[in-house]
Formats: C-alpha cells, structure tokens, sequence
C-alpha cells in the first residue's frame, strides 16, 4: 500500500514538503507569538527541521544504517552517514543554545516579572 | 633740495590764496544768489586770521590736539602730490613721486586722523557727524573712483602727469575724449568738495552735530585752512584730468575757477539731502551713468574688436 | 617533546584553556591565563608569519581532502587570526589591570571569552563548511553569553535580543549549508567550490541568499543590523568593543571568503555587496547622528565603519581589498579604544549618557584625549591609522575610475563627523556640572596606550605592514590558486 | 621645568623662521602601497612660509603667558608642524595630511575656549571637513587623471574634467577662505577662539586657503593666463571667482560694520580682506598675484597686529562690546597705537603697506578693463573705513564705559612685544613698497612663470602704470605733521585742557555721568537706511545651514525608527527582504 513511498523522489517530495510546512511553522511562532518560551521554542522547531531535511533528503529508500556490525562489512548499500554525523552534532549545538536561551528568558523572568517580547524595552534609542 | 622746498612751499601758498579767494568768491555769489550784500571777498582770510590769533583754545588731549595737526599736515601732503601744471619744473611739488590712486587715498588720510581726534573730545554729535561723513565717502567714492579709472584705462596709467601730458589741445582735453568720465565724476567731486547739496556733514545748520563740533579757536581755523587748500587740491586734479591741465599759474586759476564756477551753479540749486538719500543717489545716478559707461566704452568695442 | 606549532593551536589552545577552568580558579590562575592566552596566539602568529608568507599553512585532520576537517592558515586569514588575538589580548589585559566589574572576571567569562576568541579563529581558518557552522555557533554563544553577563535587566535583555536573532541567522546559514550539500555532497569549501557552479541557478541563488541573511545578520549587514545597537548598549562595553573589533570581523572575513572562493565570477555578488555596505554606512551614520548614549554611538558608528569594508571588499580589486583588511585591523583598534574609553567613563561617571558627560574631560584628561584620538582615527583623518587606509580604499576607487563609492565614504566620514564632534565638544564642555568621579584603576590606561600607540603608528607608518594587506587581499581574491591549493595542483 | 618646557614651545614656535632658513633640498617619506610623500619648499610656498614664520612666534608669546594652558601648547606645536607639513608638501597626500592636521588641530585649540558653543564648533569643523573632504576628492580625481599624486599641471584635461577638478578644489579652498555663502563658520569662530589664537586663525591659517587658491591654477596648463576663454582682458573663469570675491568683501564689510563686538567686528573684516584676496587671484595677472600675495601678507601682519591688541584689551578689561569699553587712550596708550597702525594697514590707507597691496590690485583690475569689479571693491574698501573708525574709537576714544574700563591697565609685555614687533614691520613696508616686492613677491612670480613686478629700488613700487615713493611721501607727511605742529604751537595763544571729560558742547545741556555719551555700538546703525545695505544686513545664511542642519536630524529620527528594539521586526524584516529578492528574481529572470 504505501509501495509508492518507495520511489525516492516521492518520499523526498513529501520531506520537502514536510519539512518546509515545519519551517514555516516555526517561523510564524517567531513572528507571531510574543511569549519568549513559545519564541524560542519556534526557533528550535525551525532547526528542527533543517535537521530533518538534511537527513530526509541524503537517505534513499532502501539504504541501510551506515553502521559496520556483526555481518555487514562493507559501506555498500548504506546511507550516507556525513549527514546524520553533522545533524547529530548540529542538535547538541541547538539544544545548547536553546538551553542558553531558556536560561536567560527564565533569569529575565525572575528579574522583570515579564516574558513578553514585546515588552523588552529597556534598550531602545534615546 | 632748495628747489624743492621753494616750489613746496609755492604751492601751498598757491593752494592757500586760490583757496581763500575761492570761498570768498563762493560767499559773495552765494549771498548775491540768495539777494543779500555778503561779506568781502577777503572775508575768509580774515576769519582764518581771526581764529589762528585766538588767545585761547580748549583741548579734550593729546589725541584731540594732533587731530588737527594730522589733517593739516594731509592736506600740505595731498597738495604737494598734485602736479598744478605741466611741462614745467615749477609747482610740481612731489608729484612724480606719486600717482592718482594715491592722491585718491591721501584725500582721505587727513579726514581719518582728524576723526580720531573728534572720538578724542568725547562728544557724541561729532563722532555721529564722522560717521556721516564716512557713510557719504563711502557713497560717493564709488562712482567717483569709477569715473577716474575710466581715465586711467583711457590712458593706461594712473600717473597724472601722464594723462596730463596727453591732452595737448583742447581735442584731446580729457572732457572731449572721455565726457562720460566727466559726467560721472561730476556730482560726487562736488560731494567731496563738502558742496550742496551734499553738504550735510559739515552744514552750518549741522555744525552743532557734525565733527567740528568741540573744535574752536587756533584749531578751528587750522581746520578751516586744510579745507580750503584741499578744496583745491581737488579742483586742480581735476582740471589736470579733465581740462589738460595748466601750463602756468593763470591758466590754472581760471580753469580751476571756471569749474568751481559750475560746481558752484550745481550745488545752489539744490536743496540738501540727507546722509542716507545721498548715498542712495550715487549708488544709483552716478554710479548707474558709470555702469552704462564701463558698458559702452569698455564691454562694446571689446566685444565688436 | 615538541609540540608542533600549527594553525590548531589558535583553536584548540583557548578551547583547552576554557574547559580546563576549575583548574585555574584553584590555583588563582584565571586573570593571567586570561590574558596570556592571547598574547600565546599573537605570539604563535608571528612565529607562523615567515612561513605563511611562502605559502598557506593546511592542516588537516582525520581522513584526506576532500573529506575532511582542515584549517587553513594563509595571508589573508593569519591577517584576521592576528587581529583577534591583538583585539582579545587588549580587551583582556584592560579587564585584568583596569579591576574590572567582578561579573567580567570569574569563570563563567573567562570561559565565554576564550571559546569566543576560539570560535572566530575557527571560523576564520575553518576550510570546511560545516565546521564553520559549528564554530559559528561557538561563537555565537559566548558572544550571547557574554553579552548577558551582567545578570541585570538590560544585559538579559541584550543577551536574549541576541540569541533570538543569532539563532535565526544561524538556523538560515545551516539551511544553506544543507542545500550545499545536498547538492554537491562535499562540504570542503574548496570541494564545494569547483562544484558550486554546477549546481542549477536558482538554486544558487536560494542558497546564496540563506547565506547573505544568514551571515549579514551576523556581520552586521543594513537591513539585518537592527539588533546591534541593543546588544552594544546592553552589553559591557569591553564586550561590545570586542564583538565590534573582532566578531563581526571574522565574519565579515567569512562572508567574503565565501564570495570569492565559491563565485567563479564575484562581480555581481560583490556589486549587491558594495550597495548593502553602502547602504549600511549611510544610514548609520546618519541614525548615529542623534544617538545620546555612547555605547549606542559607538554601535552606530561600528555599523558605519562595517559598511565601509564592505563597500571596500565587495569591489573585489587589489588596492581595495588590501584597504578594506587594513581598515579592518584599524578600525578594530580604534573601536576598541574607543569602548575602552567609554568602559572608563562610564566607570567613572555611572552614565554613558551625553548630558551626564558634559565636562568629562577635566575629570577624566587621558580618557577624553584618547576618545578624541580614536575619534579623529575612526573618521580617517590623517596622522592616524584610519586615515592611511581609507586613503588605500579611496585610492583603490580611483584608480579604477569609480567615483560612486568615493562620494558615499566622504560624505559618510562628513556626517560621522557630525555626531563624534558633538561628542568631543559635549566632553570637553567648560560649563557642565559634573557628578563626582569614580577612581578608575592607573593600569587600565595600559592597554589603550598601546592601542592608541598602535593607532599613531600605523598612521605615519603604515608602509611596516603594508605588504602583509597586499598578499592577504591577493590571497583572499586568487581563487585559483586557493582551490589548487587544496585540491591539487590538476582539479 | 615648566620654564624648560615654555622656551621649547617657543623654539618650536619658531620652527617656520628655521625651516626657512635651513631647508634645501627635498624629502621624501614612504606612506603605503607606493604612495610617497615628497616634501619640497617652492617659492609660492616659501611665501607663505615666510608669512607663517612671521606670526608663528608672535602669537606664541601671549599664549605662553602665566597661567598657561598646556593642551593649547601642544596643539599649537601640532598646528604648526601641521602647516609646515602643508606648505612643503610636493605632493597631494602630504598636502592634505597636513591639510587635515591643521583643521582638527585648530578645532581642538577652539575648544579650549570658555566660550565656544555647540552651534560655533560644530560649524567650524564642519565646514573645514567639508572642505578638506572636497579637497580629497578633487586629489582622486586629479590622482586618477594623472596616475600620481605629484603636485603638478596636467597634461591636456578635458573640459568636463578640468571642471570637476575646479568645482572640487575651488570649493574646498573658498570655504577655508571664507567667501561668500561658506563663510558662516568664520566670525564664531574667530569670536568664540581663545583671544591669541584668534589671531592666528585670522593671520595665518586663513592664508592656508589662500595658498590653496593661488595653487590651483597652476594645476592646469596656463591657466594663470586664460581657462575657459577671456572676458575683457582677463580670464572669464577668473570673472566669476573674482565677483565671488569682491561680493564677499561688500557683504562682510556692511556685516563688520554692524557688529557689537570687537573680534566678531575683525572676523567679518577677515572675511572682506581675504575676499580681495580672491578677487585678485581671479584676476590672475601678474600685477593681481603681486596684489593677491601683497594683501596677504598685510593682512597677516595687520590682523595678528589687531587680534592680538584687541586680546589684551579684552584681558585687561574683561569687556568685548563696544558698548562696555571706551577712553582706553590713556590707560593703554600702547595698545592704541598698535590698533591705530593695524586700522592704517587695514583701511589700505598711505603710507602703510595695505595700500601698496591694494594699488597693486586695483591696477590689475584696471589693466584686466574689469571696472565694475573695481567700482565694487572701492564700494568695500571705502565701507571699511567706517569699522575701522568703530574699531579704534569704540574702545580707546569716547568716554569709558564700564568699570572694567575705567580701571584697566597697560596689557602684560607678552601682549606688547608682539605688536610692537609687527607695528615696526608695518611701518618698515611702509617705507619701503619695493621691499616686499623684490624679496618676497618677486621670487614667487619666477616661480610662476610670471613676469616680475620689479622694484627700482626698495622705496618705490613701480608698475606699468606707475608707482609710488614710499620713503618721499612718509617723508613729506612727516615734515609736513612736524612743520605744522611746530608752528602751531609758535603761535601767539595758549592751549587749555578741559576741565572735566564733560565739558562738551552737548545740545545746550551740561552732561553728566549719567548721561550716555558713548557713540560705540550705536555707530554705523543709521546705514541700515540705506536701502541696499539695509537689505544686504537683512539677509543671512545661518537659517539655510541650521535647516540643513535640522533636516538632516529629521532623517536621523526617521532612519532610527527603523533600530527600533522588536526582535521580530528585525527577523520579518530579513525574512521579507530573502522572500522579495527571491521574487524579485523570479519575475525578473524567470526561476
């Protein structure tokens, strides 16, 4: 039933397709929502889905885990592993900023009382 | 040397008879004008005596005392750097060392230190008079100056005895030649001769604020001597410019007189005008009859050349 | 055992240093190794000097080009790899002697400050595009870190303006550097490079977009540079001089490194470059113009001064490029100088404000004359170093007949003069009523006597250095030879 | 030591008389990239050098007075390194680096002014930049004409270029001359600078312009001759600067006329004598550079000479109005002679050299047939002669007028020994018209492949339309004033002295204390009636610059909007610009 998915340009249209709906998302929270949490939270749900195109895209149906076990000796038939490498690290650098962030907007929280955006005006042009 | 301090001292004699018989005359035809007797013809003399032997003279200082002196000794200079007549070694003074631009300024020379000397007595109405008397310099200088240049571009110099020797024969008297000049300069010689209707500076009504204000006794009449031999000084220039000049004394007395004669006639007719209206006038009578000239004897032919 | 001294070390020894700080607190080593590590850099750069300048320094780790991380030490980059050792040894040594807020000298800022330094040395050396994200990103978040330092309401308030849009502008670069590989499946700049114009036009210029977003707002490009006057006010000025002097430098470099090496033909990238950088000099100048608080002064003026490198990098001609590097090291000086001096006044005075400053410069001699001196430097006028390499920008235009950009920087440095003589007069008021100062510890002059010692030096003689610009800019604009370099002499 | 440092800062003061003396030669100093500075000393330079060597020092001495102000010394010995710089620059870069050291370096010494306002700095910086940033530009263009920075003439520029060049350079150096409309900056300025250094802003750093101005010319192949085609019998471009110039001087004359304070009253008559500056170099001529050159130099001497006067005027009495001053004759009876001798030079009245330099102006304009431009000028050199009359008789005539007045003593040596010196140079060039001429005028005109003007001996000043024998008319003069007052006082009378200032013949009333008898600031008020000055007083550009000034700060605010603290703002905006670029392109090429 889902054979179809099999064809690799279909399954790389719907990651596209996804993932960009993802972006797209996660960007209309940075814009439209003015809770700092909710802001940052679109932030990593826009990384997040880079990640997964940047997976998505560099598998093809088919391929196996780029993992040397027991009988598998030989890099034939395996996904590329640069980018699942690079996305692994790419997330333990978003988690690091996000957790930053979270940090920061809960300190500014504490201190200010507030964690509207919008509200954040104490730098602003003389 | 000797000759020198003759012909010097000649010229300021000269300078001082023309000049006191000059507004003596002016006096008598002024009077006769205006249907009185008037006094002598030698009444002038007799005034200048008369405040030169005063037993007393008021000071307000030093600068107030070299005031005077300054002027009179502007006057003596500016006379002795007109030539009075031509081709001849008399009554030359030290003429060749100059040229018209400077007897322009040394016209000036006098007046300024005199007007320190008014600043000096602390008066206010004679510091306002030497400012009137400066707004109208100012007035008047500019066409005059205009009108002179255009002499000195007729005959490419600014020597006197130069234009001078140019005009031999009464074609090529400088009136002939070049009448727009003379036209130009005409009213404001006349302002700089303290004449009416330009005579608002020094105006006997106007005395009592006017620079002569704190002056009396010996010092008015050293005043009152300048004045007259500058008075020539200036009739001379110009029949030297304009009427080619004298070659011996008579000559120059009655050129000179016969253009005292019709700045006399202009200045009676009219009445006084006030500082301000004066110097409207010349920026805009003389000044534009100067404009017009610079345009037709100077833009024209370089233009049709 | 020798160590060898190579391009790793300018990443690894602050990375090694930063992670090893529980250590140093112990044995109250922080504040010298602060600065040291630094001075190490700087040290090791000029050892390296003779030997860059016979050919780049590749140093490669794990398998073989193309895949693999290598970092490149080459004129061009050991220009900025100095410059950020020199800028963070200055701004260190001010925080050491000058007795700094105590929040600029424990650990958490020790840390940040070396990964920082770390950071924009990998960025700059980096010959890999995914390790530049991920310097990037280490960069970024000591930059944000620092920046929020303070723990008060505005310093959070800068540091989460910051992340919010550092974040932003990194998820935008990663975007890029995805497509790139999923496109030519090499990450190896020079890798990607060769292929670069294989990949199918609009694909490039998506790509080619997602980076300018991604890198000017990073490097502080017009329209994507609202967020720098915040953050410089917010933070320390230390920090904001820092961040001026040598973040958006190094990515300013990368921004340019990348146009050239993956452009075969830059000319039209480097034409929309020169407006935006036209663009950003013109309208912060002309914003910094009612400015009354220093710090967001000075951030304008940052701003101005990044517009004009641009404009001079984007030319992309010899004598231009080799002016905007030059301006780069000295408006790093500069600008560090004159964050400095607000550092001090602001120490003294409480306020950075222009009222509160009225008469400064009778309390406080040495720093008014320094600021006047970093003044007259950042608005090019001769003897001082700004001037030197404008006159090489300017010179550079000319020769080429371009008269444009010309125009723009006169009239920029016309307008910068505006709001920095205000400045000048405003400290040097005779009639303003000033609040008693602060003491300020002597030592704190130290570091910007050297770089105002720095600034008069490279104004009368710029010719010491002059050659070392010209092989960058020859460098940074030979793509053939880059991609040879790495590649091999046959791809 | 700081007596050590005083007679160093008065060495180095003296570095223009030494480089002078010893320069031979030239140097030359690697810049970067194959830029050189070349430092060589031409005649034209080697004037004003010798211009500078003259007030250098002079203005140094009241400066070094007790107690001093060290930062002005040090940006004084900045200045001066920085015009030297300038008048040995052989080419373009070091022209302008000492351009530039020069500016900041003499805004800087304004600041140290009490009383220098916002709007008086700014504006002087300003205006300096924009001349020194026009002077860069036109050093590009020229650079990109002629591949080197070498100061020299072009080869054969075309029209357009030539003009460019022209607006760039002829703009840059008419705002540092101060002509008409760039002169806004000038009177503040020179009111608001410390009293000394007015005089050297005044007496030398204008004159830096003025250089400028004379240089340029030479830049194009005769140009000193003809440019752009003849009016009359003179260049036509020349006609242009040279109304620029003369309306300059008529408007700064009228402007002096009305001021109330006694340095704003010398500003704006810096202004009118450097516009005859102008004028003269317009002309172009040989006799109008003589001119040009001669004026200069005057007006150095008398405005240091008159600055200086009126600095320590304005020490011993703390007054600067006209109004607030008055009868200083007998307290300081030096300061009065030094003020009379700089009015004499000002006014160009004989003996004094001003009227050498004017004669020779005045010649030119005759010889170049350009009458009206004469008319003009005499208009502003007779004009001159009433603020001249305000300028002496404000202060030292009249009645005194405030306590400061009253109670004043002679100004301190420091103040004296300096207007001393340049009332001896006045009246040595006086004396001796052809002096300048042969020893400092001539060389130039060589120089400038020009024809000289020629002095058949020191006394005289010659010119193809005459001249003049200075020693003879001082000598007359002289005789004349001696005789005079000699005899004067042989006469038969005696002088008395009034008993009190206030016996005065006053409208029939007896004056007193009370009463306001001094005419000083009230002087040359009635010339408003004039219809043509009073219109020419009326105008002004102070409110087209503050309303540039204004604009330029709506567009600040504007702009500013833009850093408005909303993150999301920023990050719309950056999405919107990827997104219409994106678009953009699309229905540009087609994606």
């Amino acid at each position: 039933m889902l054979a179809f998915l099999d064809d690799p340009k279909i399954l790389h249209g719907i990651y596209v397709l996804g993932t960009l709906t993802l972006f797209f998302i996660g960007l209309y929270g940075l814009l439209a929502k003015r809770h700092l949490l909710k802001v940052l939270i679109s932030i990593a749900v826009m990384e997040l889905s880079v990640y997964l195109l940047f997976v998505g895209l560099a598998t093809s149906p088919g391929e196996t885990a780029p993992i040397l076990s027991d009988g598998l000796t030989e890099f034939a038939g395996m996904a590329d592993p640069v980018p699942q490498a690079l996305t692994l690290t790419a997330i333990v650098i978003g988690l690091a900023v996000l957790a930053l962030g979270v940090s920061l907007a809960v300190q500014y929280h504490r201190l200010t009382g507030k964690a509207d955006i919008a509200r954040m005006t104490e730098l602003k042009e003389l | 040397m000797m000759h020198a301090v003759v012909d010097s001292l000649a010229m300021i004699g000269v300078s001082y008879v023309m000049g006191f018989l000059f507004y003596g005359f002016y006096r008598q035809l002024n009077a006769r004008i205006q249907r009185r007797w008037g006094p002598s013809i030698w009444q002038n003399f007799f005034d200048n005596m008369k405040f030169f032997f005063k037993s007393e003279t008021l000071s307000h200082g030093p600068m107030f005392f070299f005031g005077p002196m300054i002027i009179m000794a502007g006057a003596f200079t500016t006379v002795l750097f007109v030539p009075f007549l031509k081709d001849s070694t008399w009554l030359q003074g030290f003429s060749q060392y100059g040229n018209l631009i400077l007897i322009i300024y040394l016209l000036v020379v006098g007046p300024l230190g005199n007007a320190l000397a008014v600043g000096s007595s602390g008066n206010p109405f004679g510091v306002m008079g030497v400012t009137r008397g400066l707004t109208r310099l100012m007035g008047l200088e500019v066409p005059f100056f205009l009108g002179l240049a255009l002499v000195m571009l007729q005959h490419e110099t600014s020597s006197v005895h130069a234009i001078m020797a140019a005009q031999d024969g009464l074609a090529n008297w400088g009136i002939v030649t070049n009448p727009v000049a003379f036209v130009v300069i005409l009213l404001p010689f006349i302002a700089a001769q303290n004449a009416s209707p330009f005579d608002v500076v020094g105006a006997p009504v106007e005395v009592y604020a006017g620079p002569r204000v704190e002056f009396g006794g010996r010092l008015l009449g050293v005043l009152m001597t300048q004045n007259m031999m500058m008075s020539i000084a200036k009739l001379v220039l110009v029949v030297d410019l304009f009427l080619g000049g004298a070659s011996n004394v008579l000559v120059l007395i009655a050129k000179a007189f016969s253009l005292f004669l019709l700045t006399t006639a202009i200045s009676m007719v009219f009445p006084r005008l006030k500082t301000e209206q004066a110097v409207d006038f010349f920026w805009k009578v003389p000044l534009g009859i100067g404009v017009l000239a610079v345009i037709l004897t100077v833009w024209l032919p370089s233009w049709s050349a | 055992m020798t160590l060898p001294l190579t391009p790793v070390w300018f990443v690894a020894l602050p990375l090694l240093l930063a992670f090893a700080s529980p250590l140093w607190v112990r044995y109250r080593l922080l504040m010298p190794l602060l600065v040291g590590t630094p001075a190490l850099l700087l040290l090791l750069a000029f050892v390296l000097l003779p030997e860059v300048r016979t050919g780049p320094l590749l140093e490669t780790i794990v398998i073989a080009p193309p895949l693999g991380i290598h970092l490149q030490l080459d004129s061009a980059s050991w220009i900025l790899v100095a410059l950020i050792s020199l800028a963070g040894l200055l701004a260190t040594a001010f925080i050491w002697l000058s007795d700094a807020e105590p929040y600029l000298r424990d650990r958490r800022a020790f840390v940040f400050l070396l990964l920082l330094i770390a950071g924009c040395n990998g960025m700059v050396l980096t010959g890999d595009l995914f390790n530049l994200y991920v310097f990037l990103e280490i960069a970024g978040v000591s930059a944000y870190a620092l920046s929020a330092l303070r723990r008060d309401a505005s310093a959070l308030e800068a540091g989460l303006k910051y992340l919010i849009i550092g974040s932003v502008a990194a998820v935008f670069f990663l975007f890029s550097v995805v497509l790139i590989y999923l496109q030519t499946g090499q990450l190896n700049m020079a890798a990607v490079a060769a292929r670069f114009g294989g990949i199918p036009a609009p694909m490039q210029l998506l790509i080619g977009l997602l980076m300018l977003v991604g890198l000017g707002i990073k490097a502080e490009l017009f329209p994507f540079n609202f967020w720098v006057p915040d953050v410089y006010q917010g933070s320390h000025p230390v920090l904001a001089g820092l961040f001026s002097g040598l973040l958006v430098k190094a990515f300013l470099f990368v921004l340019f490194h990348l146009v050239f090496l993956l452009l075969a033909d830059p000319q039209v990238a480097g034409l929309w470059l020169m407006g935006l950088g036209a663009t950003t000099m013109l309208i912060a100048e002309v914003v910094a113009l009612r400015q009354e608080d220093m710090r967001r002064m000075l951030a304008y003026s940052s701003l101005g001064q990044i517009g004009l490198i641009t404009l001079a990098l984007g030319f992309g001609m010899q004598a231009t490029t080799a002016g905007g590097l030059f301006h780069m090291v000295n408006h790093t000086l500069v600008k560090l100088l004159l964050f400095l001096t607000a550092a001090v006044l602001l120490r003294s005075f409480v306020s950075a404000r222009l009222a509160d400053l009225a008469g400064a410069g009778r309390a406080r001699p040495l720093a008014a004359a320094l600021f006047v001196l970093g003044a007259l430097a950042v608005m090019g006028l001769p003897p001082l170093s700004g001037f030197a390499s404008k006159l090489w920008i300017l010179k550079g235009f000319a020769e080429a007949g371009v008269f444009w950009p010309v125009a723009l920087i006169l009239l920029a440095a016309l307008i910068e003069a505006g709001y920095y003589f205000r400045w000048i007069k405003v400290l040097y008021d005779p009639n303003g009523d000033l609040k008693a100062a602060a003491p300020v510890e002597r030592m704190a002059y130290v570091p910007m006597g050297v770089a105002a010692g720095l600034i008069i030096l490279l104004g009368v003689a710029p010719f010491l250095v002059d050659d070392l610009f010209i092989e960058g800019a020859q460098t940074l604009l030979d793509r053939g030879a880059a991609l040879s370099a790495v590649l091999g002499a046959g791809s | 030591m700081s007596a050590m440092l005083r007679l160093l800062f008065f060495v180095v003061s003296l570095s223009p008389t030494l480089l002078l003396v010893t320069w031979d030669g030239s140097l030359s100093w690697a810049l970067i990239d194959g830029i050189r500075l070349h430092l060589t000393l031409t005649p034209l330079a080697g004037f004003f050098l010798t211009l500078l060597a003259l007030a250098a020092p002079l203005v140094a001495l009241p400066m070094l007075r007790r107690p001093c102000d060290w930062p002005s010394l040090v940006l004084y010995v900045l200045l001066l390194l920085g015009m030297q710089l300038l008048l040995l620059a052989g080419d373009f870069v070091s022209f302008f680096v000492g351009w530039e050291v020069m500016t900041w370096s003499s805004y800087l010494l304004l600041l140290r002014s009490s009383r220098a306002d916002m709007e008086t700095s700014q504006s002087f910086i300003l205006f300096n930049l924009a001349s020194a940033f026009l002077l860069l530009a036109g050093i590009l263009v020229f650079f990109s004409l002629t591949g080197d920075f070498a100061i020299r003439s072009l080869a054969e520029p075309s029209l357009p270029q030539a003009l460019t060049l022209l607006a760039l350079f002829g703009l840059a150096f008419l705002i540092k001359v101060g002509t008409l409309p760039l002169h806004i900056w000038i009177p503040s300025s020179y009111d608001q600078a410390p009293d000394a250094f007015s005089a050297f802003l005044s007496g030398s750093v204008s004159k830096m312009g003025v250089y400028g101005l004379i240089l340029l010319p030479t830049l194009f192949p005769d140009a000193l001759a003809s440019f752009a085609g003849r009016f009359l019998n003179g260049p036509a471009f020349g006609y242009l600067l040279a109304w620029v110039g003369v309306i300059t001087s008529v408007v700064a004359t009228f402007k002096a006329i009305s001021q109330e304070d006694m340095k704003r009253l010398l500003a704006y008559s810096s202004i009118a004598q450097v516009g005859y500056i102008t004028t003269a170099v317009g002309v172009g001529s040989s006799l109008a550079i003589a001119g040009a050159l001669y004026l200069a130099l005057v007006h150095t001497l008398v405005k240091v000479l008159l600055f200086i006067s009126v600095a320590g005027i304005v020490l011993q009495t703390g007054q600067r109005q006209f109004k607030d001053l008055g009868r200083l004759i007998e307290r300081m009876p030096i300061s009065f002679f030094g003020v009379l001798i700089g009015i004499i030079g000002l006014a160009g009245m004989p003996p004094l050299p001003g009227f050498a330099a004017k004669y020779l102006v005045f010649v030119s304009l005759v010889d170049a047939r350009w009458l009206l431009l004469l008319a003009a000028m005499i208009l502003a050199s007779t004009a001159a002669f009433i603020y001249c009359y305000k300028l002496i008789y404000a202060p030292f005539l009249g009645h005194a007028n405030s306590p400061g007045a009253k109670e004043a003593r002679e100004a301190p040596w420091p103040y004296l020994v300096p207007q001393v010196i340049l009332m001896g140079l006045l009246v040595l060039f006086g004396l001796f018209p052809g002096l300048a001429i042969d020893v400092l005028i001539d060389p130039v005109l060589v120089g400038l492949q020009m024809a000289p003007i020629g002095a058949e001996s020191w006394a005289k000043l010659t010119t193809v339309y005459g001249g003049y024998d200075g020693v003879v008319l001082m000598l007359v003069f002289g005789i004349a004033f001696v005789l005079v007052t000699g005899l004067f006082l042989l006469l038969r009378g005696r002088m008395r002295r009034a008993g009190s200032p206030y016996d005065l013949s006053f409208a029939g009333e007896v004056p007193t204390a009370d009463t306001p008898l001094h005419y000083g600031a009230g002087m040359g008020r009635e010339l408003r009636r004039i219809p043509l000055v009073g219109w020419i007083l009326r105008q002004g550009t102070r409110g087209f610059y503050l309303g540039l000034a204004g604009q330029m700060r709506a567009a600040a605010a504007l702009l500013g909007n833009l850093y408005v603290g909303r993150p999301q703002a920023w990050i719309l905006i950056a999405v919107v610009v990827l997104a219409a670029s994106l678009a953009a392109r699309a229905m540009m090429g087609g994606l």
